[in-house]
């Protein structure tokens, strides 16, 4: 048996099992850590199925900042930890079975795509020299499906949105109730100094090195996002207030200059999101650092959660 | 090399998969970050295993990304785990 | 030498697996948090170090090593802190008991 | 068979149970967790796809990866909402779970007037 394949065997059935284990295991807190170990083991798998990009997008996200934000969320409600009473026999068994009936119907799925299987792979790298790009993910991202990339940046500050919404009439403007180390710690302020110059640099990296290889505006903002977050934890900086000029700013930049650039493709192309011909990598790369930017400021503030302590005058 | 490689990464993956039983045994919050800490490290170790036996070098990357990543959520892990017994969680609706 | 080289790659990634044996065994057989974080902190440093040390002879190119060799020292400098971090917060709960 | 369907399979089994968590366990949080197992089941499945369309010198068909790259980004978002939305119902109701047995009672203990 090819060892490759016995390899991807266990990995496997060792992330379905885990996702089991996410779903019954008791406590909340052990439920997080499950749910992060999977986290990190989809990691593993997107670079067995050759996607780098995406690994490096759940390496940062499944196992880090998703499990922060559900981390802080179950520490709160702590004292609810207790099952009342644990759902009926007869719905389990039939959540149960249709359950593994959807499962069963997405296999027979997967068992019988078609082959050869379909792809745009061809039509994707046919192109990709016009933008000056050598990550055929970021081409897509960034020159064939601009609009969806457009978008899901707008969704991220929708979604923040939603979330400051959520406070209380009187914090409104205030500063989120992200909780930080109760007392000062000289270790933590040590880490909290010594690592950010090191993710700050990692970040840039990720972005620049996007445009070749594997990376980009994602992952780098979410590398600053943590990097930012733990900043915070260590009380080396306030929790901004959300109602702060610079704030609103660093949010918005990265998704007004993208649409900026999108109508000057009206101008000076044909289209929305068209670029320029011989002009397309360096504006891609502009949206992208201010985009990375926001992304950092937005994700750091949807972990930080809804302002609760009003604004001090 | 590579099967060996392989070989490798998939040991280390069955061995710090076990350590996670110390999850499901805790006892305390504190042990339950002991092992995701040895995860996270063996996680590592796999991605660069793989990153050579495949030799694709932008795996290392990812390598590098979850270091970064796995020392951030340990870091608020503990903030929580040190936190919750000593005070309640600072809330707007205590007026 | 690319055989001796191999052979050190083998060598050295074989230990590096047997110590992750050793803390996965540690930090299940171990009688308390502290001790077992001092399992952990085996595996942390010397575990994923020998699986580094016995890749650089494959990795193609000085950057690609380079690269390896920062997530190694990434590992180890944010590993010893998160320790201190974590037997500090041992260390409290045990006083609270 | 190849590594590719044996990961759809995965997918199409954390799909199942995700699915499972999301209708049998009552408390909101664990819903959340489950929804995101599900969602990583979906996406697993797409990248199933995208490495069958490997092509044109790729590991993998760059269309679908990239589609799951945004797919993460709005995933992520949703989560931060729905977590946002628990700890505010947890603050003024005190609960946090939902079932379909008893309505949510009025005489919460934090209900304001």
């Amino acid at each position: 048996m090819n060892v490759a394949l016995a390899f991807d065997l266990g990995l496997a059935a060792l992330l379905v099992a885990i996702a089991g284990w996410t779903i019954a295991a008791r406590a909340n807190i052990g439920a997080i850590v499950l749910f992060m170990v999977d986290g990190l083991l989809l990691a593993i798998v997107w670079v067995r199925l050759s996607a780098v990009d995406v690994a490096l997008t759940e390496a940062a996200i499944g196992g880090g900042v998703t499990s922060m934000l559900l981390l802080g969320a179950a520490t709160r409600l702590k004292d609810t930890e207790s099952n009342p009473e644990p759902a009926k026999l007869t719905l389990l068994l039939t959540a149960g079975a249709l359950c593994a009936l959807v499962s069963a119907g997405l296999a027979a799925v997967v068992f019988f795509l078609p082959d050869p299987a379909p792809t745009l792979a061809p039509v994707a790298m046919a192109n990709l020299a016009e933008t000056g790009l050598g990550n055929p993910v970021a081409g897509v991202l960034f020159a064939y499906r601009a609009l969806d990339t457009l978008l899901e940046k707008v969704v991220l500050l929708l979604a923040l949105v939603g979330v400051w919404s959520l406070a209380r009439d009187e914090a409104w403007g205030g500063v989120p109730g992200l909780r930080v180390y109760a007392r000062p710690n000289t270790i933590l302020v040590f880490l909290a100094q010594l690592l950010p110059p090191i993710g700050i640099m990692v970040g840039i990296y990720m972005f620049w090195a996007g445009a070749s290889q594997p990376g980009g505006a994602f992952q780098g903002g979410t590398v600053l996002a943590a990097m930012w977050l733990l900043v915070l934890l260590a009380r080396l900086q306030q929790v901004p207030a959300i109602s702060l000029p610079w704030v609103r700013l660093l949010l918005v930049i990265g998704p007004v200059l993208f649409v900026a650039i999108g109508f000057l493709g009206f101008l000076v192309a044909d289209a929305f999101l068209a670029y320029p011909p011989g002009y397309a990598k360096p504006l891609i790369v502009i949206a992208e650092a201010t985009l990375t930017l926001s992304i950092g400021v937005t994700l750091g503030l949807l972990v930080a959660g809804p302002p609760e302590t009003r604004l001090q005058q | 090399m590579a099967s060996f490689l392989f070989c490798a990464a998939g040991f280390v993956l069955i061995m710090v998969a076990l350590g996670l039983v110390r999850v499901l045994r805790g006892p305390s919050d504190v042990d339950r970050i002991l092992s995701a800490q040895l995860i996270g490290t063996g996680g590592v170790a796999v991605l660069l295993l793989l990153a050579v036996a495949t030799t694709t070098p932008s795996v290392i990357d990812v390598a590098l990304m979850l270091t970064l990543l796995a020392t951030f959520v340990s870091v608020a892990f503990l903030r929580d785990a040190s936190r919750s017994e000593t005070e309640p969680p600072r809330m707007a609706d205590r007026r | 030498m690319r055989l001796a080289l191999d052979i050190f790659t083998l060598v050295a990634v074989s230990a590096g697996g047997l110590l992750f044996m050793a803390g996965t065994a540690g930090l299940l057989r171990f009688p308390d948090t502290l001790t077992r974080l001092h399992a952990l902190t085996k595996v942390d440093n010397l575990g994923l170090g020998l699986i580094v040390v016995g890749l650089l002879p494959q990795v193609d190119g000085p950057l690609a090593a380079l690269k390896v060799v920062t997530v190694w020292l990434l590992g180890q400098f944010s590993g010893a802190i998160v320790s201190q971090l974590i037997a500090r917060a041992a260390r409290r709960a045990e006083h609270q008991q | 068979m190849t590594s590719a369907t044996l990961f759809g399979y995965c997918g199409a089994a954390m799909v199942g149970l995700g699915l499972f968590g999301l209708i049998t366990n009552p408390h909101v949080l664990r819903k959340i967790l489950a929804f995101n197992v599900l969602g990583a089941g979906v996406f697993l499945m797409f990248g199933v796809i995208a490495r069958r369309g490997a092509a044109a010198g790729l590991g993998g068909d760059p269309v679908p990866q990239a589609l799951v790259i945004t797919g993460i980004v709005v995933a992520f978002s949703a989560t931060a909402l729905a977590v946002a939305l628990l700890v505010r119902l947890h603050s003024e109701t005190g609960q946090t779970t939902v079932s379909s047995e008893d309505p949510p009672s009025s005489s919460g203990q934090g209900v304001r007037s």
